[in-house]
């Protein structure tokens, strides 16, 4: 149960910046050198928004990039904790710890990295892909399929656009891109030189998984659950494994699609 | 910032550099977590519940936020006492701290053979007798419900343990403070007081309990006021010492505590927002002595009973 | 926003235009907000605790924050049952709203005599029995720790009061079910399930309790789990229609106490906060049943009980 | 019981700007039309100055100046919640619930003003009557008496000095204006067209009380004391008088010194 990693720490740092892309989503730069050089994609932190006891949790964030001392995050309002980021500013400060768990280089131990990776992501499933797009070097980046619900995501399906050239982007009601979800931007058969690496919605990542059942070791999936420490004390996040159960936050939240038991949970 | 001195508590059989115990089921056995650094302040730990065999846990959510709390139902996953002993001791060992194994009080049989388990490896200073959980051999009421089976909970892991050995009381007996007294009286060494408050959640989207076995525990912030009235009340019934723990995240809810009797503080779920927090309690409990001019920590013990 | 018959319910003898009542000891006499306008949303409303003779209640301080929430010891400070008829009656009855008067549940004499008074006065639709004091005829215990108390307390109220009980448990009972079957067995009409919890803060600069009784009352958003753990299992206990009560403070809390089994919310604490969480709750409400596709809010009642 | 005034409604109002005084008291300039056209000197808002539900409670503050849609409030750091204030900036928003109370002039029913009025206050306590002078106009106002603790207080010290021109200022310790308190700054006797208006620890209009004890009927005291409703809703903040009970909130908080039974409660 002992986690390779190093295990994270609490920080009180400062907003560098934050940019709205629309609708309840939105970019913040964190001010926090230890997280921003120690990162890996697939990696996450977490945030505790308010400046008071309450909310009481932090609130699992991906790393979406790093540049100098500074990382990014990608949100998505979806309760009081994400509204709360939305107003913060230039200075304003915020709590963290971080970096946490395994990402999508560490947790493969000594595997070496395959020739090609596609990157397939649902909404804000978005950050950790991006980071590891620039990681992996776009040249090894045979492809990246994103999808989103739709109307209302304009301004998010731009900064996508923006941030992957080429995306093959899908919606649910087609207003955005093409009518369907990321999964009908992959190949029917996964090239055997060629890793999914994916993040998102768990639905989307069950049908993944589910897309592909002889190739589930070639996939990496970046899984969510609910979290109260993200350092391994608590055993709240916990996902069903073929190696009995795991915390998502630091014995993944990358795990191979073959490893997570998809049948024995459901959100 | 601390002298020794200052900070040193004894309680039920342990020499402690600081009064400030980390609470059992929130500290991962991570190597680097449980180096010196990583552990300033703290003048204890508790492991994670350890019952014979190991434990699954709960199915489905587990942890769900509240307002300045949480509430959890993790059901006690663990890999049983034999895991314990060969996977984890050796790291509990090595932060060369004063350790508790947090023993969940099973049936007889069950709760006999992991204390023996226990016994047999030396240099385990004390067990913390978790008697939050169900009597499986009686009524299916949790051991610590009542003073007549939270008696039977403590003699019968007295006379098989040697070692200190402190008694987890439960909140939701309504009758703390016969319960206390029983467990003085079987022989326990400390009391801590006490676990989760008895709570649930409902996901008004799924329409139905957040949690698959509906109820679950309470913890954090929002429970402190109700604790220190459980601690109040205990010291007020027991002559041994008392561990005040529920909803400690500051060094004033520590300093509360020792006020109303307390002897030391365990802290659980802060730490999930805040590792530094013993260090933290530590600094504050310091300058807090400084100004009210008194020497040690244990001098704080019941001094806010005396009005 | 909301029709008038969506949000309409029926308990215990009471129409009421919405689900939202306000709970007893936070509402003023203040004539200006018992005008319509500043009662958007109220279902009813609960009076002041009233007792047969006037009480100063407790003194030093009275109230104290906590995280989410607060403790009070206000010690139920009222003028007695002639001056609330003479002096508060009328504004009361201005209102145009069911209302209910919280009466304090004291010796059996008292109780009688305060009832009979209220029963003089033609149109007081509903008392609500506060079993939560100590029953000095007994053993000091509060009325409703026990189940026979309890049904002693209501036996009494029953026997001097026609028109609709209301009974108000003590979350203090370490047997709720028994004490809420006991009431519904003694001819109570519905339910309040409950009142505060028994908590106590520290004044750390004085070294000493803050209050000087030294527990005190914990509400607010912070006990919101421990209560809805214990609607759920008041209305697993009885037929009787049951009122959560205790941290409700958003739309979503009051669906979450409806899901589990109530038929309506009393809202307290949140009020010191916000003049306009029932009309809050009820268009919270209303966008829900929309949404959910359910005709009336009596309809979410016990819904997220059938998994 | 009932209150003669208008009970208080809650707004979510826009902090309009802030100026810190030193060593953490400060002023906050708050966007409210209501509440700015209708308080009076002595009344005060409730301030729930976090973002989410922890403080839980609002926070006192007495209304220390109006001009236009905008009231300020004059605030000493002391705990957690004043604490939250100091980092508020322009447009924040802000939850506060007033204007609350009787103030200095509804509080004497149909009794005449008086010829003059000392003003007497002790640290923050300024707020109320810098609010009052500039209703009475100065030509009223008999003379300024003011008390801080002493150092650390300078930048306040200046900004008395700056509002109440010619005012006697004192500290505990000497070290801003003449050491001692602000009843130093008080006349012996008590002229019979005079009375004095003041505001500020319990312990100093205690004093107060004893240093007049003929003429207290002349003494008009804001008093503070611990609230949760700021409505009268909750009789958490009453005080004895001598006719029983009295809500400091919407009873007072301005009282004579002469109702107030001074030794039947300690702080
Ligand atoms: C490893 C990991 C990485 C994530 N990365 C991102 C990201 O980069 N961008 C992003 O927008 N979101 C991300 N999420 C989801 C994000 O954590 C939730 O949307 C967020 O916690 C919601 O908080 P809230 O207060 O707004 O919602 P509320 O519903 O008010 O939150 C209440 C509680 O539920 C928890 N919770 C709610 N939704 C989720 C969820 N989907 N997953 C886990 N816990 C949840 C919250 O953490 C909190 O404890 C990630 C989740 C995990 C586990
Ligand atoms: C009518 C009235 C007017 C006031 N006007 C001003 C003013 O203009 N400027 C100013 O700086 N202060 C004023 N105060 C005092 C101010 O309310 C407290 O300093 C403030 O509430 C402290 O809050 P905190 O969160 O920083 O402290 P904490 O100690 O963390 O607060 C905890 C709780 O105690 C209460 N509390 C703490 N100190 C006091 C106190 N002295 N009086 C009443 N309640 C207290 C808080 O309201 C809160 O509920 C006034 C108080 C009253 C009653
Ligand atoms: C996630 C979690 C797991 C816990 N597991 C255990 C446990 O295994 N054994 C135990 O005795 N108490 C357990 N507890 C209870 C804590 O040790 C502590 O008594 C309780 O949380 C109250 O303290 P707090 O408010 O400081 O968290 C657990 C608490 C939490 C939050
Ligand atoms: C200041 C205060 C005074 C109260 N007075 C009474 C009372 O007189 N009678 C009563 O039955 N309950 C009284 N209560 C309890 C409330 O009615 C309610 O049951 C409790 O506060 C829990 O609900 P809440 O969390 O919504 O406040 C009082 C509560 C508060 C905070
Ligand atoms: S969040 Fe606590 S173990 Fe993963
Ligand atoms: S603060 Fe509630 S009555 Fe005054």
């Amino acid at each position: 149960m002992t986690c390779g990693g190093s295990a994270p720490r609490d920080y009180e740092a400062k907003v560098a910046g934050g940019r709205a892309l629309g609708d309840g989503s939105g970019l913040l730069a964190v001010e926090c050198e230890d997280i921003a050089s120690a990162a890996e994609p697939g990696q996450f932190v977490m945030v505790r928004p308010g400046s008071c006891g309450d909310p009481f949790l932090g609130r699992p964030l991906a790393v979406a990039a790093t540049s100098g001392g500074i990382f990014k995050m990608l949100y998505r309002v979806v309760g009081r904790g994400t509204e709360l980021l939305v107003s913060k500013r230039q200075g304003d400060s915020l709590v963290v710890r971080g970096p946490i768990g395994r990402g999508f280089f560490s947790s493969r131990g000594d595997m070496p990295l395959p020739k090609k990776v596609l990157l397939a992501g649902g909404s804000v499933g978005a950050a950790p892909l991006l980071f590891a797009a620039r990681r992996l070097g776009m040249a090894k980046v045979a492809g990246v399929s994103m999808g989103v619900s739709g109307r209302g995501w304009e301004g998010f399906a731009e900064w996508l656009k923006e941030s992957f050239p080429g995306v093959a982007l899908f919606s649910d009601d087609g207003s955005v891109g093409t009518k369907g979800t990321a999964l009908d931007g992959l190949p029917c058969q996964l090239p055997a030189d060629t890793e999914i690496w994916a993040c998102g919605p768990q639905g989307m990542l069950r049908a993944l998984a589910a897309k592909y059942p002889e190739d589930r070791a070639r996939i990496r999936v970046a899984l969510e659950s609910r979290m109260a420490c993200g350092m391994g004390g608590c055993l709240g996040c916990v996902i069903p494994t073929a190696r009995g159960n795991r915390r998502v936050c630091v014995d993944g939240p990358v795990f191979t699609a073959e490893e997570v038991l998809w049948n024995e949970f459901a959100d | 910032m601390s002298s020794r001195t200052e900070m040193h508590v004894s309680i039920g059989g342990l020499n402690l550099e600081s009064p400030v115990i980390i609470a059992s089921g929130v500290w991962p056995y991570e190597a680097e977590l449980w180096s010196p650094e990583r552990l300033e302040g703290v003048g204890a730990l508790c492991t994670k519940a350890v019952s014979l065999n190991g434990r699954a846990g709960n199915k489905g959510v587990r942890v769900w936020e509240t307002p300045c709390g949480m509430l959890n139902s993790i059901g006690l996953q663990n890999g049983g006492v034999r895991s314990f002993l060969d996977d984890y001791l050796p790291l509990v060992r090595g932060a060369y701290r004063p350790f508790l194994v947090n023993l969940v009080m099973e049936s007889e049989r069950e709760v006999r053979e992991s204390i023996a388990a226990l016994a047999e490896i030396p240099g385990i200073p004390a067990i913390e007798l978790n008697i939050s959980c169900p009597n499986v051999d009686g009524d299916g009421m949790a051991w610590g419900i009542s003073a007549e089976s939270a008696a039977k909970a403590v003699r019968i892991a007295r006379s098989e343990w040697k070692g200190a050995l402190w008694v987890k009381l439960t909140p939701q007996s309504p009758d703390l403070a016969g319960v206390a007294k029983a467990a003085e009286a079987e022989g326990a060494d400390a009391l801590v007081c006490g676990n989760t408050w008895l709570g649930m959640a409902m996901d008004i989207k799924k329409k139905r309990p957040v949690f698959q076995r509906v109820v679950a525990g309470l913890s954090g912030p929002a429970v402190f006021p109700l604790a220190l009235r459980t601690v109040w009340q205990v010291c007020g019934a027991v002559k041994l010492p008392v561990i005040g723990c529920g909803g400690v995240a500051s060094w004033e809810d520590a300093t509360a505590m020792l006020l109303a009797g307390a002897s030391a503080v365990e802290v659980g779920s802060a730490l999930f927002t805040d590792f530094d927090l013993p260090r933290k309690i530590v600094a504050g409990l310091s300058t807090y002595l400084a100004e009210q001019k008194i020497d040690t920590v244990s001098g704080l013990t019941g001094l806010g009973r005396h009005e």
